[in-house]
């Protein structure tokens, strides 16, 4: 079953659903699902006994601007096929149902895209910051971040070193002055 | 000792009007702190050291070898370095214990020299209940361990002080009725008087004196490790999991004190090895001390080099045991402790007594002992063709020589 | 009798603690001995490094990779270039690929020696880890006349690699693993089957196959559970199809399939594979280029690509968004160790601080592959 | 420059020389037992237990390594100090005891090297704890690292720790 199928199967499975399946320009042609059935649907392709995607290979989220997306690589072993699912959430409220229940080991890459990202996985039983520190400001990986100047008072810059130290011949003037 | 106070305050006429027992007092602790300082932090000091480099040996590094002839010194730099570090008492700790625990742990483990019979006059005290001494007094180490770990209000020293006290308390019994057998055998308690009971031949020796003491033997080396915290049982101060175990938030000299109590345990249980079941400082010249009485002085150094080296090549053992071995967990310690060890020294004891008198009956039996003096020379050679074999599988290069 | 109370105790294992390897912290809650429950911390080495790769060109990128798993670097590597020659299209010579895979596979031996020396380590036993990193001195010097750099190597380019073979190098190579093949066994008598080692990891931390799978668990670790999944032999790439290995899976030999034991004996089979692989692209290597030509400045076309490959911590995958500008839009690396952390907390439950240190280091976490 | 000062007045000689004597084997013993803290960030901690390991062999100068902030002398920052890390970092420093030193190991500790563009790394291990030897490379050879040990103890044996007052120890700012 290759990976057009998989994703047509899931079309067929859930016909009031507004999918997108997009094929151009990515290596493995994915489907656009909407944000609220993404529990469902996943839970759908782990089950099903053609498909049982049961591991989840990689989360990742980016950043496109007005919308944030959360791309899904799923993978089966039993099958040995893949299929890859998009869910793409407005920027002003990127809310998405966890997937944690479907694969436990989802958990902690929602945690990082939670973080980094600041994607708000709804049902998500430990949604903590996990790679920045609890009082960090901000999602660094979404474009429009700015740095802080500084981190509990460590500056977060460094001078060019030719800035710092004196010029070859300051010594020698202060030399002179003794 | 009492005849040299006696020849002190004899030839020092102004000691005659200080009451006699504060001169005996004030003698006493001068030689002792004497014998701490030239013999016992020696013979500490010379043991890290040795254990450094034979642990580099065997790890295939070199060791220290910068601090004086092939980094001789080194125990001496690093005893300076700590006298010099800032000795430091965390806030939260229980203070007064804090400050003393290092001192009990070192007096617990010093004090053990008193007994240890280096030669045939020298030991500094040959106490009737020598053995009893050693096992009694070196019980202090446990109160001291548990101590630090207590008072240092960190849970990775308290889990080592816990895990220290349980370990030490275990194995007092397993080790104390591996001796029993020793103690049947002679009839006295005294460290002299069970060197003497055996012969200067190896056969002689009580490790090899019946098969039951043959056991005894292998429960007391193993046991003694345990007590000393060493590997395959240094689960107190396991580095991967505790830090530094119950010495954690020591520096400095306190530090230290731990350190050298550490490696003078290392020697002694060698030593006690070397006196309770391998023959001590018996010699074969000492049969013939009777004979021509002119020896007699250079057959005591003889004797006293002899138990010397034994018990560094034990020390030597248990280093190689050291860094050899992984570390058990500490339910699978205490079940080695209490599942076969203690039942294994009853039988032991028992096994001592019928042999005993089995062996009035039958004086067949003594011959056993020369039997099992060859199955313990097969243990050596067992192990000298493992490394062999070893050595061919691998293709290791082999350098020799140590001084690099 | 009245009923004995305990109570539980915190404790804080790290960030800076022996044996978690690099800056992890494990929040263990623990009643005395008995671990209750394990709060896994991480983010210490939390690098951006995908953030920067937003900043960085698709060639300046290399290095990074290198960062992202310093103690496999040269698989880091190859797996970025894979991702990006997937994405444009490039086309790498065949020589390239095998010293590819050779370089690759000599760092895979260097990096299960560092791990199988620091579990040893870390269950006491201390020698073992001084001998493993004396032979890793000599992969060590032989990536180093190959690429000029001990640890970080930045070897293999997109479209190819930086250098060619040195004169000697293949002896050398040939003589050290004529050295290296028997260690391995060497060290399966002085540890691996050690009768207190043995005791110490069999049937500890068992972690099933469904299990494994649930949580993502990859590479060495997935095989140990018993799924027979290597990306070399089951999704080939650069020329593993052409080379003849096995893929060693836990069997169970002392204890039960997945346990401490299991993660441990299958990196040394994956020595000695790895071995057997280097042997045969030394012999098969053909003549002829080593880089493709490529633009400097290299712009791929708009598109994304996820590419998987096998890394010494099992897979990495690294999902590249390119806007066919200079640089990539969004890079997200999908590393072995991270799954691996994330389980600790859920097998963790019950088991003796002891076996917690056995657990780490069986799962072979390293922390930059956490953090990135 | 150093000033020989008497501990005597009006200037005898003799007093000077033992006390510049007595430095000196204090100096021996700090500068030959530098026991390193067990602390490894990134890619240099590799290459530290590699300096440790057979080759190069740390434990040649007396160095070895010890878990404990308490018993250690010398704090080999070694690797890529993020802002979370860093306040471990310095708690740690605060944790070892008198006298201490730190050896910036690499790029990242010395300057934030590759990673400075990043939002969440340090740049230079000297903007929290003070710093006695910058040792460049990303990683440093094990070589580079042993001649940095050799360096500290330079700096060790050149130092006057009798003469030194309470104050006069490294503030950290």
């Amino acid at each position: 079953m290759n990976e057009k199928n998989i994703l047509e199967k899931v079309m067929a499975e859930f016909p009031g659903v507004a999918f997108e399946l997009i094929e151009e320009n990515t290596d493995h042609p994915y489907l656009v699902i909407p944000a609220e059935r993404t529990a469902g649907i996943c839970r759908f392709l782990r089950d099903d006994p053609d498909l049982r995607l049961d591991a989840l290979s990689n989360l990742s989220s980016v950043d496109e601007g007005e919308i944030l997306t959360v791309v899904y690589h799923l993978f089966s072993y039993e099958h040995r096929h893949y299929s890859v699912l998009k869910v793409r959430v407005p920027r002003g409220a990127p809310d998405v149902p966890t997937v944690q229940t479907v694969w436990p080991g989802a958990g902690w890459f929602e945690r990082e895209a939670y973080d980094l990202m600041g994607i708000n996985f709804m049902g998500h039983n430990d949604l903590r910051r996990i790679m920045l520190p609890d009082d960090w400001v901000g999602h660094p990986l979404r474009k429009d971040w700015v740095e802080q100047e500084e981190y509990h008072g460590m500056g977060t810059s460094r001078n060019e070193p030719m800035d710092v130290l004196p010029l070859a011949d300051a010594p020698e003037k202060e030399k002179q002055s003794d | 000792m009492e005849r040299l106070a006696d020849y002190i305050v004899y030839n020092l006429p102004f000691l005659q009007q200080i009451p006699r027992v504060i001169v005996d007092l004030i003698i006493m602790l001068f030689f002792a702190t004497c014998m701490l300082l030239f013999w016992v932090a020696l013979f500490a000091g010379i043991t890290s050291w040795v254990e450094r480099r034979v642990a580099g040996r065997i790890q295939s590094r070199i060791g220290p070898n910068r601090v004086g002839p092939q980094g001789f010194l080194q125990w001496i730099a690093d005893g300076l370095k700590c006298f010099l570090k800032e000795d430091f008492v965390p806030a939260a700790a229980d203070k007064k214990l804090f400050l003393l625990a290092p001192y009990i742990v070192f007096a617990g483990m010093f004090a053990v020299f008193v007994v240890v019979p280096f030669g045939d006059g020298l030991i500094i005290s040959n106490l009737n209940i020598g053995i009893f001494y050693v096992l009694a007094i070196s019980s202090l180490v446990v109160v001291g361990i548990l101590m630090s770990g207590w008072s240092s209000n960190n849970k990775w020293s308290l889990l080592g002080g816990m895990r220290s006290a349980a370990q030490i308390v275990s194995y007092e019994i397993p080790v104390s009725l591996a001796i029993l057998p020793v103690i049947l055998l002679t009839g006295s308690l005294g460290m002299q008087d069970i060197i003497r009971a055996q012969g200067p031949y190896p056969w002689q020796w009580f490790a090899f004196h019946n098969p039951f003491t043959f056991i005894a033997f292998f429960i007391f080396f193993i046991g003694a490790l345990a007590e000393g915290n060493r590997t395959p049982f240094d689960i107190p101060e396991a580095e991967s999991e505790l830090v530094a175990g119950y010495n954690t938030e020591y520096s400095g000299m306190r530090f230290v004190f731990f350190f050298f109590a550490e490696w003078a345990n290392l020697y002694i249980i060698a030593a006690l090895t070397v006196t309770l079941f391998l023959g001590g400082w018996n010699t074969p010249a000492h049969l013939y001390t009777n004979l021509f009485g002119l020896l007699h002085r250079s057959v005591d150094v003889a004797g006293t080099f002899v138990f010397i080296l034994k018990s560094l090549f034990l020390v030597f053992v248990i280093i190689w045991i050291r860094w050899t071995l992984p570390r058990l967990r500490v339910d699978q310690m205490m079940d080695v402790c209490w599942k076969y060890f203690v039942p294994f020294s009853f039988a032991n004891i028992v096994g001592t007594i019928i042999w005993m008198v089995l062996a009035d009956a039958a004086p067949v039996l003594g011959y056993v002992r020369y039997i099992l003096f060859v199955v313990g020379l097969m243990v050596p050679l067992a192990i000298a063709m493992k490394i062999t074999r070893n050595f061919r599988l691998a293709k290791s290069e082999i350098h020799l020589n140590p001084f690099i | 009798m009245t009923e004995f109370i305990t109570e539980e105790m915190t404790l804080n294992m790290g960030p800076q603690h022996p044996s978690t390897h690099g800056v992890l912290r494990f929040q263990l809650t623990s009643d005395g001995e008995v671990i209750h429950s394990v709060k896994p911390d991480v983010g210490y080495l939390h690098r951006s490094i995908e953030k920067i790769a937003e900043k960085v060109t698709y060639h300046g990128f290399m290095p990074y990779t290198d960062r992202v798993d310093y103690v496999a670097a040269m698989n880091s590597n190859f797996a970025w270039a894979l991702t990006v020659e997937k994405l444009g299209g490039y086309q790498v010579p065949e020589r390239a690929e095998y010293l590819r895979v050779i370089a690759a596979e000599l760092n895979r031996i260097s990096s299960h020696l560092i791990m199988l020396g620091v579990m040893a380590m870390d269950i006491g036993a201390v020698t073992p880890f001084p001998y493993f990193l004396r032979e890793r001195e000599t992969i060590n010097d032989l990536l180093e006349e190959l690429c000029g750099a001990r640890l970080t190597y930045n070897y293999i380019r997109i479209g190819g690699v930086s250098s060619d073979l040195p004169d000697g190098f293949r002896d050398r190579a040939l003589r050290f693993l004529d050295h290296f093949e028997p260690i391995i066994d060497e060290f399966n008598r002085l540890i691996t089957y050690n009768e207190i080692f043995v005791n110490r990891l069999a049937n500890i931390v068992i972690i099933p196959r469904e299990q494994a799978i649930a949580w993502a668990l990859v590479g060495p670790n997935l095989r140990a559970s018993g799924v027979k999944w290597d990306l070399r032999k089951d999704e080939p790439y650069s020329i593993y199809p052409q080379v003849e290995f096995d893929i060693p899976v836990g069997k169970g030999e002392v204890g039960t399939v997945g346990d401490c034991f299991d993660r441990f004996i299958v990196r040394v089979d994956e020595m000695r594979e790895s071995s057997k692989i280097i042997r045969q692209c030394l012999d098969k290597m053909p003549e002829g280029e080593i880089q493709s030509k490529l633009p400097r400045q290299l712009k791929p076309p708009k598109g994304e690509v996820y590419v998987r490959s096998e890394s010494a911590r099992g897979e990495m995958g690294y999902y590249l968004v390119s806007n066919g500008g200079l640089n990539p839009e969004r890079v997200k690396i999908r590393t072995g160790s991270f799954s691996a952390m994330a389980i600790m907390e859920e097998v963790s439950k019950g088991i003796m601080i002891a076996d917690m240190v056995a657990l780490i280091s069986s799962l072979d976490v390293i922390a930059p592959e956490i953090d990135r | 420059m150093y000033k020989p000062m008497s501990l005597v007045p009006s200037g005898e000689p003799g007093a000077t020389v033992i006390t510049t004597r007595v430095d000196d084997v204090l100096n021996w013993g700090r500068a030959n037992s530098l026991w390193y803290m067990l602390f490894g960030l990134a890619c240099c901690a590799i290459e530290m237990m590699q300096t440790g390991g057979p080759r190069a062999d740390l434990d040649r100068f007396g160095a070895v390594p010890r878990p404990t902030p308490r018993q250690s002398d010398l704090m080999l920052v070694a690797g890529t100090l993020t802002y979370k890390m860093a306040i471990r970092t310095k708690l740690l420093y605060e944790q070892m005891t008198e006298p201490k030193f730190v050896i910036a190991m690499g790029s990242c500790a010395t300057c934030g090297g590759l990673f400075s563009p990043g939002y969440s790394v340090l740049k230079g291990v000297d903007k929290i704890i003070p710093v006695d030897v910058y040792l460049p490379g990303c990683p440093p050879r094990p070589e580079a690292l042993t001649e940095a040990l050799i360096h500290v103890q330079r700096q060790i044996k050149r130092s006057r720790p009798l003469r030194q007052k309470h104050e006069d120890t490294k503030i950290i700012t």
